[in-house]
């Protein structure tokens, strides 16, 4: 019966949990902010680029943990065949999408300035916009049928199908790279991680983190609620003409109690 | 001030950066939040049909224990 | 003596409810006959006798067990006709047919085409290909199908579409030959099929209005939920 | 293992019958190839430089076309219904779907991938290695390939969306296909390469029949 759960359920569970979720991510990106914009000291090597890292790196994580996510979701969703798993997969697509999109983009904004380059095939990057790709795949055939149930089971699946891939695709991508790698561009390692700048980095990667489930919450919401108003759509509670009562209650008896007629 | 904007020269860089994650990540809390009341608005007015076409009768939910 | 049921049965397709609470029990030689408005869900009942689908809560028992523990053993002994053909253009009608013998591992193959194409009256077209096949001829191919090797239910959706007079009696024959070796047959049908007695199955006396469908979870959950409440607070004190 | 045979036999002959397809998948990876030299200019050096990839990511492109054809006319025409319902498991009869699909375009490009080598200038040396380099990874780019034209189906635009979803899957198949030619070029051995792809093509096996398997089923219920 879960699949007409109403979403008060899920509410009941969230509900509690989000404002404080939100708080932590409010305080958490803040004193990120905080120290990764002032309160961190400039690289000797990169200068003041080096800010760039606090997003950068923090983007990729959120990347490859929505993914992972999403994978865990489609597991769920073969082996418990739970829509939730489906639907967390469904909500979770865009957010990770977002911030590869966003590591991608302020990896470009720091190899310009460093190295010269808008883009250069790194094997993290590339594995990255691979990772995009991947993303785009998988909301481009959840949304590609008219029964979004399917979308969403077909999207599990791909999801699952993805994790899979991702391994090998990082591996090849980095044995490529090793094998391509010219010498004059500067391999995309960022800094040895100086103990000042672990602070920040792991303050925005908690801060990124709790805002992927703020959002999570969010939008199971919204997707529990389309659900739910699809199902009361369809159940032509609007069709004015069928309203006799007794013949719905007739029709009802006779669901609940009569066997086969003979 | 201004030279905590200009971050080096590399102020430019620095600043797209974070605003475009900034923009990113409020645009899609805000998109998310926008959809979530124009579905709720849309969910109480269904409800609240159901409601009141809701059959009542006490047998019903016996059998559904 | 074989014995095909279902209990309880729910069919949701995506978030519409289409009948709720549906058995049925049908024994060796029985035939049972689908009715119902449009969308009644006589497809969808036949897609869940044969495994398609799963139902939403019920069970489907071949012989007191379940259809679910053992696909491969339902799907030996039974044969389903949908809406389409599945017939091939390019290949000649025994060789649309030969697939699917082979499939179910039909002994002396050839002979058992050979003796669906008769039954059907279709054999001189047996090595025509499929593109010059009228619409009954299709469908009368698609029914020889159901006729190679061995099988104690069919499962037949709108088997008459595209038939003429003539050839739905045939059909009403056959049905009848089955029966009296021991099948079961499940079909829907808009016209009159002549099928000595059959059980009438009226989907509409299934159809949930989903107005209650959908007030009656909200009962169950809330119920669900002042059953968890109290228990909890006995078990907090 | 009947049923596996019978569905081979059966898509072969469709296939033979239908002729046009296999042509067609020739046909356009030898277009595709052709374009590049439009492309980057006749000098040969830069030619017999690229060719390995040139050839590799043609072929990718061509087995992919075809991919859609692979279940889209079963599901509409009921017999994926049938398949689904054959007392045969499934796997094994998308096993002999895929086998045949690779036996029908596979094998055609492995063949006429020498004769665009040679167009290209491509070193004599790197021949052999292109052609095993191929045979290991083409019934891989079937087996991924099938997992997404099992997942379209009975989606919109599916054509389209079945190049998106497995472009990104292919990626190995295309690093290790091409490095494993290009080692050959420079007289290195190739044998790492070629043992990865075999490794790639033994998990696809392994994995890709239950996949699609499972993703026919959804697209049935």
């Amino acid at each position: 019966m879960h699949r007409f759960a109403k979403p008060s359920v899920f509410l009941k569970f969230t509900a509690p949990i989000l404002p404080w979720l939100s708080v932590l991510t409010a305080i958490l990106i803040a004193a990120g902010l905080y120290f990764s914009l002032i309160g961190s000291p400039v690289d000797y090597q990169q200068g003041h680029t080096v800010r760039i890292m606090y997003i950068h790196v923090p983007a990729a994580w959120m990347g490859l943990f929505c993914y992972v996510g999403m994978a865990i979701c489609g597991a769920m969703s073969l082996i418990w065949k739970h829509p939730l798993a489906d639907i967390c997969a469904r909500a979770t697509a865009p957010v990770g999408a977002t911030f590869t999109a966003l590591c991608l983009i302020t990896g470009s904004l720091w190899g310009e300035p460093m190295w010269g380059t808008w883009w250069v095939w790194d094997a993290r990057l590339t594995s990255m916009l691979i990772l995009l790709f991947l993303y785009l795949g998988y909301m481009a055939l959840v949304n590609a049928f008219d029964d979004p149930e399917r979308g969403s089971k077909a999207g599990s699946a791909l999801a699952l199908v993805g994790a899979v891939n991702v391994p090998i695709v990082k591996f090849s991508v980095d044995w490529w790279n090793t094998l391509h790698q010219p010498a004059s561009i500067v391999r995309m390692d960022g800094p040895a991680v100086d103990p000042s700048m672990q602070l920040p980095l792991a303050l925005m990667i908690l801060g990124f983190t709790c805002y992927y489930f703020v959002l999570l919450i969010l939008r199971v919401r919204l997707e529990l609620n389309e659900r739910r108003i699809r199902a009361l759509h369809l159940s032509g509670m609007f069709d004015e003409t069928v309203t006799p009562a007794a013949a719905k209650d007739k029709a009802y008896e006779a669901g609940h109690n009569a066997e086969a007629k003979q | 001030m201004s030279e905590f904007f200009s971050m080096g020269g590399y102020g430019s860089y620095i600043w797209a950066s974070y605003g475009l994650t900034a923009l990113a990540m409020i645009v899609l809390l805000i998109a998310t939040l926008r959809g979530l009341r124009s579905s709720r608005i849309e969910r109480d007015q269904l409800e609240a049909v159901l409601q009141s076409r809701r059959p009542r009768r006490t047998k019903k939910t016996q059998k559904a224990s | 003596m074989a014995d095909f049921s279902g209990s309880d049965l729910t069919c949701l397709r995506g978030e519409r409810l289409v009948f709720g609470g549906l058995s049925f029990s049908a024994k060796s030689g029985d035939a049972v006959m689908l009715r119902g408005r449009n969308g009644a869900g006589k497809s969808s009942l036949l897609r869940l006798m044969a495994g398609l689908l799963a139902p939403r809560s019920g069970a489907l028992c071949w012989n007191g067990e379940s259809i679910a523990d053992d696909r491969a053993a339902h799907h030996a002994r039974t044969h389903y006709l949908g809406h389409q053909d599945a017939i091939k253009p390019v290949l000649t009608v025994r060789d649309n047919l030969r697939l699917w013998g082979q499939l179910r591992g039909v002994p002396d193959l050839e002979a058992a085409i050979d003796r669906a194409l008769n039954a059907l009256q279709i054999h001189h077209l047996s090595r025509v290909t499929g593109r010059y096949l009228s619409s009954g001829q299709k469908r009368r191919t698609a029914l020889a199908r159901i006729l190679i090797g061995e099988s104690h239910l069919w499962l037949l959706d709108e088997p008459t579409v595209g038939l003429d007079r003539e050839s739905c009696a045939e059909l009403a024959q056959l049905i009848a030959e089955f029966r009296a070796r021991g099948g079961v047959v499940v079909y829907s049908t808009h016209i009159d099929l002549d099928v000595e007695n059959p059980t009438i199955l009226d989907l509409d006396d299934f159809a949930i209005p989903m107005v209650e469908w959908l007030a009656e979870q909200d009962d169950i959950e809330d119920m669900a939920q002042a059953m968890r409440a109290p228990s909890s607070q006995e078990a907090a004190q | 293992m009947n049923g596996f045979l019978a569905i081979l036999r059966r898509d072969l002959s469709l296939a033979l019958r239908q002729g046009a397809d296999s042509v067609m998948v020739v046909a356009f990876f030898i277009v595709t190839t052709t374009l590049f030299p439009f492309g980057v200019g006749p000098e040969v050096n830069i030619l017999a430089r690229i060719a390995s990839g040139v050839i590799w990511v043609s072929a990718l492109l061509a087995a992919m076309l075809s991919l859609e054809r692979v279940f889209q006319a079963d599901y509409e025409d009921g017999s994926l219904e049938l398949l689904t319902l054959s007392p045969v498991s499934l796997e094994l009869l998308i096993l002999g779907k895929v086998l045949a699909h690779w036996l029908t375009t596979g094998l055609p490009l492995i063949i006429a991938a020498p004769l665009m080598a040679v167009m290209l200038n491509m070193d004599q040396d790197g021949f052999a290695i292109l052609m095993i380099a191929m045979l290991l990874g083409t019934p891989a780019l079937s087996l991924i390939g099938a997992i997404g034209a099992a997942l379209i189906l009975g989606a919109r635009r599916g054509g389209v969306l079945v190049s998106l979803l497995v472009l990104p899957l292919y990626i190995p198949v295309l690093i290790f296909g091409a490095g494993a030619v290009e080692a050959a070029l420079l007289g290195i051995s190739a044998t790492a390469q070629l043992q990865i792809m075999a490794a790639i093509l033994l998990l696809t096996l392994a994995a890709a029949p239950f996949a699609t398997a499972h993703a026919v089923r959804q697209a049935m219920e």
